[in-house]
């Protein structure tokens, strides 16, 4: 997994790419995200375009963000959610969870409503 | 024993998670040869991850003397794969339902349930040497 | 891009040496799924590893923001490897020989010279983009 | 590749396990050469029975190890070459250069001739 972020109109692009499968970099994103919340930044949006799949620890890594972003004030949401991906959050029933979005933009117009 | 060992169809890792990848680069691999479709290679691949982070973690609690074994074999239309630990193994039917209300936003608690959606069939067997899960799944 | 990224019968790694052996289990996991026999598999694992260590060193000389793939294919009776990488090139006639007296005591040199014998077909192509060698090895 | 040592009627054993392919690892069995020197210990038998396959980052290592030794007085043999090896030792002109041996135990007797 490899993670890259930007932002667009005061929301945080994440960009995680590869397969979410644990190890060395299981911790990457949770890391970032602390690192956003110390900057009082927010608003998240995970774009799961690049992910060719992921496992339970991939899961674990969305939800602890959702529920530490939530815990914060923030938010937490997905765009470009892969069918692979969809058929695990279903599934596990995590999909009600997760508000998640076709395109990034439409994610990141959802914090203005 | 240090980096992965491959002997025939079975891959070898000192159990560390860093060696994740060279499992799964190894099992797509052969998948691959065997001309597996790519959505049923990534079911597969995230079944033997679950259980290889399991192994590592809860199995062989990371003691990097012990070893994770995993071997993959085609038996007619069936993919089998056993993952073997050295550890002292584990009731699968003793798991929480990662379903239930309480669990649902746990992080941990999924593995096992992931692999039992994704594959046809899952075998845990514990023996005194250690636990070996087998799973199967059809490609036809 | 980071650890290795398969794409069906391709797999690409940064340039780092610590990826060699990604490579290495996926190219080995694909020839076993192929049936390839354990002798013939050696040669091809280190015909492949000879040169991506020289993509890796002398294509992209290290700049691990540069990429190093091999992808693989059966055509008939041949296994088809071909290595890229994003670097200038080189000219394999231009080589030393390093069964040359002086040469002989050498620690480097010997890596196409290796991959030349143990291929059956070896082939250079330099482009602007980089380097595509392409290797062949009957497997019957 | 993982590197072991023992000794043997003051004759190093050196056995690497795995491939030799380069990456990380190259410079282990080199290292630990030295360390042997830098003891005055500089009889040196590598047991290759554990070696699955070399490439010629391997040989290169082995190369410079027996002329690192040679220059310090020492010397290295090689113990049970695979065929693998010995047939890439026989194309690079590689194979008189090294004195070696089916066993280790003729390997360490050697030394007293
Ligand atoms: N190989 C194993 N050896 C010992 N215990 C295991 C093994 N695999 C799973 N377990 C046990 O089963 C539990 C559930 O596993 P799993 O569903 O994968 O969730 P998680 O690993 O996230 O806890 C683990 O917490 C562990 O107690
Ligand atoms: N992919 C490549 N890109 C650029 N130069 C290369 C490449 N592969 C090989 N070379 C050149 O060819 C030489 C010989 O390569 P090789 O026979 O593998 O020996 P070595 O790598 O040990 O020097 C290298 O030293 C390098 O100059």
């Amino acid at each position: 997994m490899k993670l890259t972020d930007r932002e667009e109109n005061g929301v945080i692009i994440l960009e995680p790419n590869g397969k979410i499968m644990g190890g060395p970099d299981a911790s990457l994103l949770h890391d970032k995200l602390y690192e956003f919340i110390d900057q009082d930044k927010k608003k998240v949006v995970v774009d799961l375009s690049g992910v060719d799949w992921m496992n339970s620890t991939g899961l674990g890594i969305l939800i602890s963000s959702y529920t530490t972003l939530r815990n914060n004030g923030g938010k937490l949401k997905l765009a470009n959610v892969t069918e692979k991906i969809r058929s695990l959050l279903v599934i596990t029933k995590l999909e009600p969870v997760f508000e998640s979005y076709d395109t990034i933009a439409d994610a990141v117009k959802s914090f203005d409503e | 024993m240090h980096e992965p060992i491959i002997k025939g169809n079975m891959i070898s890792i000192p159990s560390s998670l860093e060696y994740l990848t060279n499992i799964d680069d190894f099992i797509e691999g052969i998948l691959r040869g065997f001309e597996v479709e790519e959505s049923t290679i990534a079911d597969i691949a995230i079944s033997v991850s679950e259980l290889v982070n399991n192994s590592v973690s809860h199995g062989n609690k990371s003691d990097d003397g012990k070893t994770v074994s995993v071997s993959i074999a085609k038996k007619g239309n069936d993919i089998e794969i056993k993952i073997e630990d050295q550890g002292q193994g584990f009731d699968p039917r003793a798991i929480s339902n990662p379903l239930d209300e309480e669990n649902l936003l746990k992080d941990t608690g999924r593995g096992i349930f992931i692999v039992n959606a994704l594959m046809d069939k899952v075998d845990v067997q514990t023996t005194k040497d250690g636990t070996i899960t087998t799973i199967t799944k059809s490609i036809v």
